[in-house]
């Protein structure tokens, strides 16, 4: 136990040197998300999935948010320029916005 | 005093009222009563005598008030085989309904003139019983009346009675009468009293098709690269006796006998012109016609997808096309005239409940008149979009009730139109592609501007 | 009534016989501009390419495709 | 075309040849498209343009009603006329996307005035895109391979039966549309692992979104991507490009297709979907370890991981317990398991096995479908495997995956086609690059490829003409020898040709029918048109009270719907297993015990379809047995598939017929009054040519029910069911009485037989009939 508490602190020093600023705005911006996705899901419990098209459309899109950032992260994030060969951050926004058109649309469809 | 009494009489005339003038008699009628068919055609000889002493210009036809069927075409020639015209007026004193009949020359007093009334009943034949199984004949009753219903006293009458086979029932056996073959001959009777009135009834059988046509829809459409196509929607009904009990269809195949009271097929006269002839219904194409040209028109065997029974019923489209040339003039003056039938031939002694007939113009007319051979009910006028149409194209829409094959007239449609107008199509088509292509042009443009990000990467 | 006997009858400006003949030559040239119009717009680059001549080529494509259309539409029977 | 292209060689001679090349793949992709359009008409050009077979009414009925009433009317629409008394919400039961695509269609050409009718839209829906099919499948085999290989495949795709199968015109079914979708979503998917875009992955996800909306086998999307993703992970392909296209895919593809009020909440209730959720947490679990890894040293990793995964591990299996434990996530349908188990359906769900194409699949049939792609896609599917990478992993699932279910039921043959098709057309452009690579080598080997190909594609456009290819002028430079390497290009043109030649002769033989309309050619060549389904329907809708409600085997259900727009009982929608059990036990029992049936179920009219005068083999009779096994899966008391066998366990319709099949109604129903009819000189009366025998039992009479409608060739028989006032006395009791055997009808005879002269129905049947009109 002793040392997984050292490999977090570890990790924690790491990501806090090695990550450039922009990242670290996307991170803080997925933990609101999962906080959010998290709100969700205990109010869910809580509460009971009444309108059950309601909670999943808010349940998923807080989870597609989250997916999509992440998806932004790794695209913008400049270790990963290898692997997204033709992707330069502004597209990945581009996409990230486009991609977040689209879902709104449906959730708010869905949301009924 | 007399010339008072004309001039009173031309009042009267004018004030839509007419007198019956009891100078006039009739001095010999020879009806035929023709109930072959499932319409009651009569046809009346008669020789006008001019017992007065003043010329007389016109006489009165008036219609039973109490028969069964409706007449739903009258017409009079006069012994030249002239079309004598019939306009409906009324008599003071009197509820029938009268039409006046303008001789073509004055009847000079104690001169004779013939002239030939015909009328056409439908619905004037019940069939009795009203239902019937598949074995049976089918029997239909005729009441009519045995002397001619006419304002004015007959001298002598005399009435054949054509039917469509020689098993007969029973009938009215006023005498004289004589039964030979398929005619009843009545008569002859003479010095009839006006508006005499003595129930004349047949019972006898009758395999004629009755068929009627419920509802005509006809659209004649006009397209200046040279073609009228016409498509007509009919709904027709068998208004004979109606079937009772099972069909069988193995009955129905082991008698072959041609005289049957269920209607397997009819035969539809079309121009001889005509191409490009549909057949169909909801369900698509009927497969079994057969198309015959003959010199002067094609003959059209349609088969209904079913053989109709009594009270059955079937529906379908009819289409063709025929080139303008036939159809379509132009005037001097630059005008386009259309000369097209009201309606067209269904079937022989067809029956037509209510017809509608619509006239597609082509894009742009202006000055349209209509001329109709017949009174017929002008409906509200359309707008209609055929193909490659963003104008819309005016449509004359009219109707008429009750017709029969007399009915197949000539209506006449008068437009003006500019010959430019042709162009209107293949321009638009071309418009609509160049618009096409300037929108690649604009886009391979826009595709370098598009996306910089994305683009940047690339290169 | 118009008296018809002393009218002209009218008849197509095109032969209906040419129909198809028409449809043929025309859809035949307005899909060879048709296509050298995209072959253009393929091949030519930025520098390369002149509007005038884009326009034109489509101009031409588009009057010949659209006059063959209506002819093919003509013959197949759709008299429009 | 070509001169324009040449003319500009001066400017730029690397833009002329993406000129010709591109154009080359214009031309052949638009060959492709017209070959397989016009090659899907020949249902139209021997016919008509009409609707075919079953389900497709069902869609016509449903677009033709949405266009009517517009969409939202649509969602909400509650049909009456179908499954009475119960009723069908349509709306909710539909995959809506064939019907929104023909309904757009339609709407966007009455916007521009152009008037067609909604039914040759949905005739002419399925030809259409299967020229899309045929594009898709081009990107996606060039994706994979090449551009060559993709020219192939599309040109295979454009003609290959399998898949024409299912996409002649008229044939306007989910499958015409979907497998378009099917191509295009695979195609997006794999472009977007390639790159690991978002947008190609939210392209994928809407491309899925209307393959949920057209056909149920979405699901195969939805298993096969998740089983990709997985692979790839088992093979330690694991990249963030994967990760991104995948999780953007999924949650999007999740919520796209609870869109669809058929689909709902499924995709996270059931077990089918439930592979494609435990992957995205397995992928995201992956991501996160893989980004820890990228933090930390291996030591430090390897504890954290055993850690982590001990503990999601426990988490997930107790998510898993408790969720099926509390019924959140259904079990597998039915239709699922006989998926896994042939034998399933037949043992549980007769309904699902009396469809025949549900049944497993003959080599004979692959063959036929395939013909020589079925040779040369294992080739195509070793070319991938040896040369591996992320993407080709995911069509060697395809083809294994496909492979198997189109060998458990025939209808799957139509998602194996697609894959048959990449790996042929790559299989095929191998072959010719390693045969012909060297006959021009000023060229570069993209144009060649393509060069290659036109001309073998227009060889099965115009079977006949074959045009002679440079392989002569080949240098003998290589390995090969020229002698064989023309042997071989020969040999490969044959068989293209070949295959051009069997996909026409199988399209028009036997895909191209109808089967509404049938056709026969008498001796001398003349086609006789036998219409007597359209008859019968017509005769119903005319001359039937507008809510007359008939009874027939599901099967005609849909057809009595669209083109009778009469109330039906059951439908091919088959959702009510005990509905249709009910009909056939109506079917299968004696007159009486089924009058009692049918009064229950307000039945008006009674529909046959009877093949035994002009040996029509799909008729009733031949069914029958379905509808016994139905009847008994939900009645076993009162019916028992053993007493309609003769006691050597035969089915016969002769005189040793079993007595309980002599005596039932659709026996009666089929052969009523057929035993006077002689049907030629030779045969005795009443020899049924589907069967070729002697009916057993000739002369009886309808106690219940009379004869409404037969049509002409008898194929379709119509009965009429008797008020209860009506059929007091049987008309012909003593024949009655002769030959039934069984107790009851007789004893009623006996009773009733007083006062049988007066024809009491006339009156109500005259009421009936004036009251319609």
């Amino acid at each position: 136990m002793a040392q997984i508490t050292t490999v977090l602190s570890k990790f924690y020093n790491e990501y806090k040197t090695r990550t450039p600023k922009r990242l670290k705005a996307i991170d803080a911006y997925l933990f609101y998300i999962l906080l959010t996705g998290i709100t969700q899901f205990i109010y869910c419990l809580l509460v009971g999935t009444f309108p059950f098209n309601s909670f999943l459309s808010g349940f998923i899109s807080s989870v597609s948010c989250f997916v999509l950032a992440v998806c932004l992260r790794l695209q913008v994030n400049p270790e990963n320029k290898t692997q997204f060969n033709g992707i330069s951050p502004e597209r990945g926004f581009a996409d990230f916005i486009f991609a977040h058109i689209v879902l709104h649309l449906v959730v708010m469809n869905f949301i009924g | 005093m007399l010339k008072l009494n004309l001039f009173l009489l031309f009042l009267v005339g004018v004030n839509a009222g007419e007198q019956i003038n009891s100078y006039l008699i009739y001095k010999n009628v020879d009806r035929s009563i023709d109930l072959t068919s499932q319409l009651v055609k009569i046809t009346s000889t008669i020789t006008l005598e001019n017992a007065g002493k003043d010329p007389i210009k016109n006489f009165l036809v008036v219609d039973e008030p109490k028969s069964d069927g409706k007449v739903v075409y009258r017409g009079v020639k006069d012994s030249a085989k002239q079309d004598l015209n019939l306009l409906p007026v009324q008599v003071d004193g009197s509820d029938n309904k009268f039409h006046k009949v303008v001789l073509r020359q004055n009847l000079e007093p104690g001169r004779t003139a013939t002239v030939v009334l015909e009328e056409i009943i439908a619905k004037g034949l019940a069939p009795y019983p009203s239902s019937i199984s598949q074995k049976e004949k089918q029997l239909v009753r005729y009441f009519g009346n045995h002397y001619i219903y006419t304002p004015y006293t007959v001298a002598k009458q005399k009435t054949d009675v054509v039917l469509s086979s020689r098993s007969v029932e029973n009938y009215t056996k006023l005498k004289p009468v004589t039964q030979s073959d398929n005619t009843i001959t009545y008569g002859p009777y003479t010095d009839i009293k006006p508006y005499t009135e003595d129930q004349l009834v047949v019972h006898f059988e009758n395999n004629a098709p009755f068929l009627t046509v419920t509802r005509l829809e006809r659209v004649i459409e006009i397209s200046h690269w040279g073609n009228v196509a016409i498509e007509e929607q009919i709904e027709i009904k068998h208004t004979g006796a109606k079937l009772k009990g099972p069909f069988s269809r193995y009955d129905y195949q082991r008698d072959t006998s041609s005289s049957h009271h269920s209607i397997k097929s009819y035969t539809t006269v079309l121009p001889a012109t005509a191409h490009s002839i549909y057949y169909r219904d909801s369900n698509g194409n009927i497969s079994t016609s057969s198309v015959k040209h003959r010199k002067d028109w094609i003959e059209l065997e349609l088969r209904p997808r079913f053989p109709l029974f009594g009270g059955w019923q079937s529906s379908y489209t009819l289409g063709y096309s025929v080139p303008s040339y036939q159809y379509l003039y132009r005037t001097p003056e630059g005008q386009n005239v259309l000369s097209m039938r009201f309606i067209d031939h269904v079937f022989d002694d067809m029956f037509v409940e209510e017809a509608t007939t619509s006239i597609v113009l082509p894009v742009g007319v202006s000055d349209v008149q209509l001329i109709v051979p017949y009174q017929v009910e002008k409906l509200q006028d359309d707008i209609t979009y055929k193909y490659l149409d963003n104008m819309g194209r005016k449509v004359l829409r009219m109707r008429k009730n009750d017709l029969v094959e007399q009915h197949i007239q000539d209506l006449e449609i008068t437009y003006s139109w500019q010959p430019q107008l042709l162009l209107h199509e293949p321009l638009l088509i071309s418009l609509a592609l160049f618009i096409l292509f300037v929108a690649v042009i604009i886009w391979v443009r826009l595709d370098f501007s598009l996306g910089v990000p994305e683009h940047s990467k690339k290169e | 009534m118009v008296d018809t006997a002393r009218l002209s009858r009218y008849v197509s400006p095109v032969n209906p016989a040419v129909f198809p003949h028409l449809t043929l030559v025309l859809l035949g040239i307005g899909v060879f501009f048709t296509a050298w119009f995209f072959v253009y717009e393929v091949t030519s680059t930025k520098k390369t390419r002149s509007l005038k001549k884009e326009l034109l080529v489509a101009l031409v494509a588009s009057i010949f495709s659209g006059f063959g259309v209506l002819f093919l539409l003509l013959s197949v029977g759709i008299y429009v | 075309m070509v001169q324009a292209g040449s003319k500009k060689s001066s400017v730029s001679k690397i833009n002329t040849k993406a000129g010709i090349s591109s154009l080359i793949i214009f031309v052949v992709l638009l060959l492709a498209w017209i070959a397989g359009f016009s090659s899907r008409l020949f249902a139209v050009i021997r016919f008509e343009s009409i609707i075919h077979e079953f389900d497709p009414w069902f869609n016509y009925r449903a677009t033709a009603y949405m266009v009517k009433h517009g969409f939202y009317n649509f969602l909400n629409w509650f049909d009456e006329r179908a499954w009475y008394p119960l009723g069908r919400i349509v709306g909710g039961t539909v995959y809506p996307g064939l019907m929104l695509t023909s309904g757009s269609i339609h709407y966007i050409l009455h916007l521009l005035h152009i008037n067609v009718h909604i039914r040759d839209v949905c005739v002419f829906l399925a030809p259409v895109f299967s020229g899309l099919t045929a594009i898709s499948t081009y990107f996606l085999t060039k994706e994979l391979w090449s551009a060559g290989a993709g020219l192939f495949a599309a040109c295979f795709i454009a003609i290959v039966p399998g898949y024409i199968s299912r996409s002649v015109a008229g044939s306007y079914d989910n499958e015409g549309i979907a497998i378009f979708a099917l191509q295009f979503t695979y195609f997006l998917w794999i472009k977007s692992v390639k790159t690991g875009s978002v947008f190609w992955a939210v392209a994928a996800s809407l491309s899925y979104f209307y393959m949920v909306s057209a056909w149920g086998g979405y699901v195969f999307i939805i298993n096969l991507i998740p089983l990709h993703v997985f692979v790839l992970l088992l093979m330690g392909r694991y990249s963030n490009r994967l990760f991104t296209s995948y999780t953007t895919f999924y949650i999007l593809g999740l919520i796209f297709s609870m869109q669809i009020p058929f689909v709902g909440f499924q995709p996270i209730r059931t077990s089918e979907h439930m592979a494609a959720g435990g992957v995205f947490a397995l992928l995201f679990a992956v991501g996160v370890l893989k980004y820890m890894q990228s933090m930390m040293s291996k030591s430090e990793f390897k504890s954290l991981v055993v850690f982590g995964g001990l503990i999601s591990a426990a988490v997930v299996f107790l998510g898993v317990v408790l969720l099926t434990y509390a019924g959140y996530v259904a079990p597998w349908s039915g239709r699922f398991y006989s998926l896994w188990d042939t034998g399933y359906a037949k043992i549980h769900i007769p309904i699902i096995a009396s469809v025949s194409e549900h049944q497993p699949t003959t080599w004979f049939s692959f063959f036929f479908d395939l013909h020589i792609l079925v040779a040369t896609f294992p080739a195509g599917l070793w070319y991938t495997i040896k040369n591996i990478n992320d993407e080709r992993v995911f069509v060697v699932l395809y083809a294994l995956s496909a492979v198997y279910f189109a060998g458990v039921m025939v209808r799957l043959m139509l998602t194996l086609t697609p894959v048959v098709c990449i790996l042929s057309g790559i299989a095929f452009s191998g072959l010719l690059e390693l045969f012909l690579r060297e006959d021009d080598s000023s060229r570069g080997e993209d144009s060649e490829e393509e060069e290659q190909s036109t001309p073998s594609k227009r060889l099965y456009d115009k079977a006949g003409k074959v045009p002679k290819m440079k392989h002569e002028q080949s240098r003998d430079t290589d390995n090969i020898g020229p002698n064989l390497r023309s042997i071989v290009t020969v040999v490969i043109l044959l068989l293209l040709m070949l295959f051009a030649v069997h996909c026409t002769w199988v399209t028009s033989n036997a895909y191209s029918s109808p089967s509404i309309v049938l056709a026969s050619y008498g001796s001398d060549g003349t086609r006789q048109i036998l219409d007597d389904f359209r008859e019968a329907y017509f005769w119903l809708s005319q001359n039937t009270a507008d809510d007359a409600r008939i009874m027939s085997w599901w099967d005609y259900g849909y057809q009595i719907a669209g083109m009778a727009n009469r109330t039906t009982l059951v439908d091919n929608n088959t959702w009510n297993n005990s509905h249709i059990a009910l009909v056939g036990k109506a079917m299968s029992s004696n007159e009486s015990a089924a009058y009692e049936i049918m009064t229950a179920l307000d039945v008006d009219y009674v529909l046959v379809i009877f093949g035994g005068v002009i040996g029509y083999s799909g008729d009733d009779i031949n069914k029958f047995l379905w509808m016994v096994r139905i009847a008994e899966g939900e009645h076993p008391k009162d019916i028992r598939e053993s007493d309609y066998f003769t006691e050597h366990g035969e089915f016969r319709v002769d005189a040793e017929g079993s007595p309980t099949l002599l005596n039932c109604l659709m026996y009666k129903l089929s052969y009523y009054r057929f035993g006077e009819l002689k049907l030629d000189y030779r045969s005795p009366a009443g020899f049924d040519r589907t069967r070729n025998a002697v009916i057993g039992h000739k002369d009886f009479q309808l106690t219940y029910l009379e004869e409404a409608y037969t049509t002409e060739h008898w194929l379709v028989r119509v009965y009429r069911v008797k008020k209860p006032d009506e059929f007091n006395r049987p008309r012909i009791p003593i024949a009655n009485r002769i030959v039934k055997s069984s107790n009851y009808i007789t004893k009623k005879n006996i009773k009733r037989k007083k006062g049988t002269i007066k024809n009491k129905p006339l009156v109500v049947k005259g009421k009936r009939l004036s009251s319609k009109q």
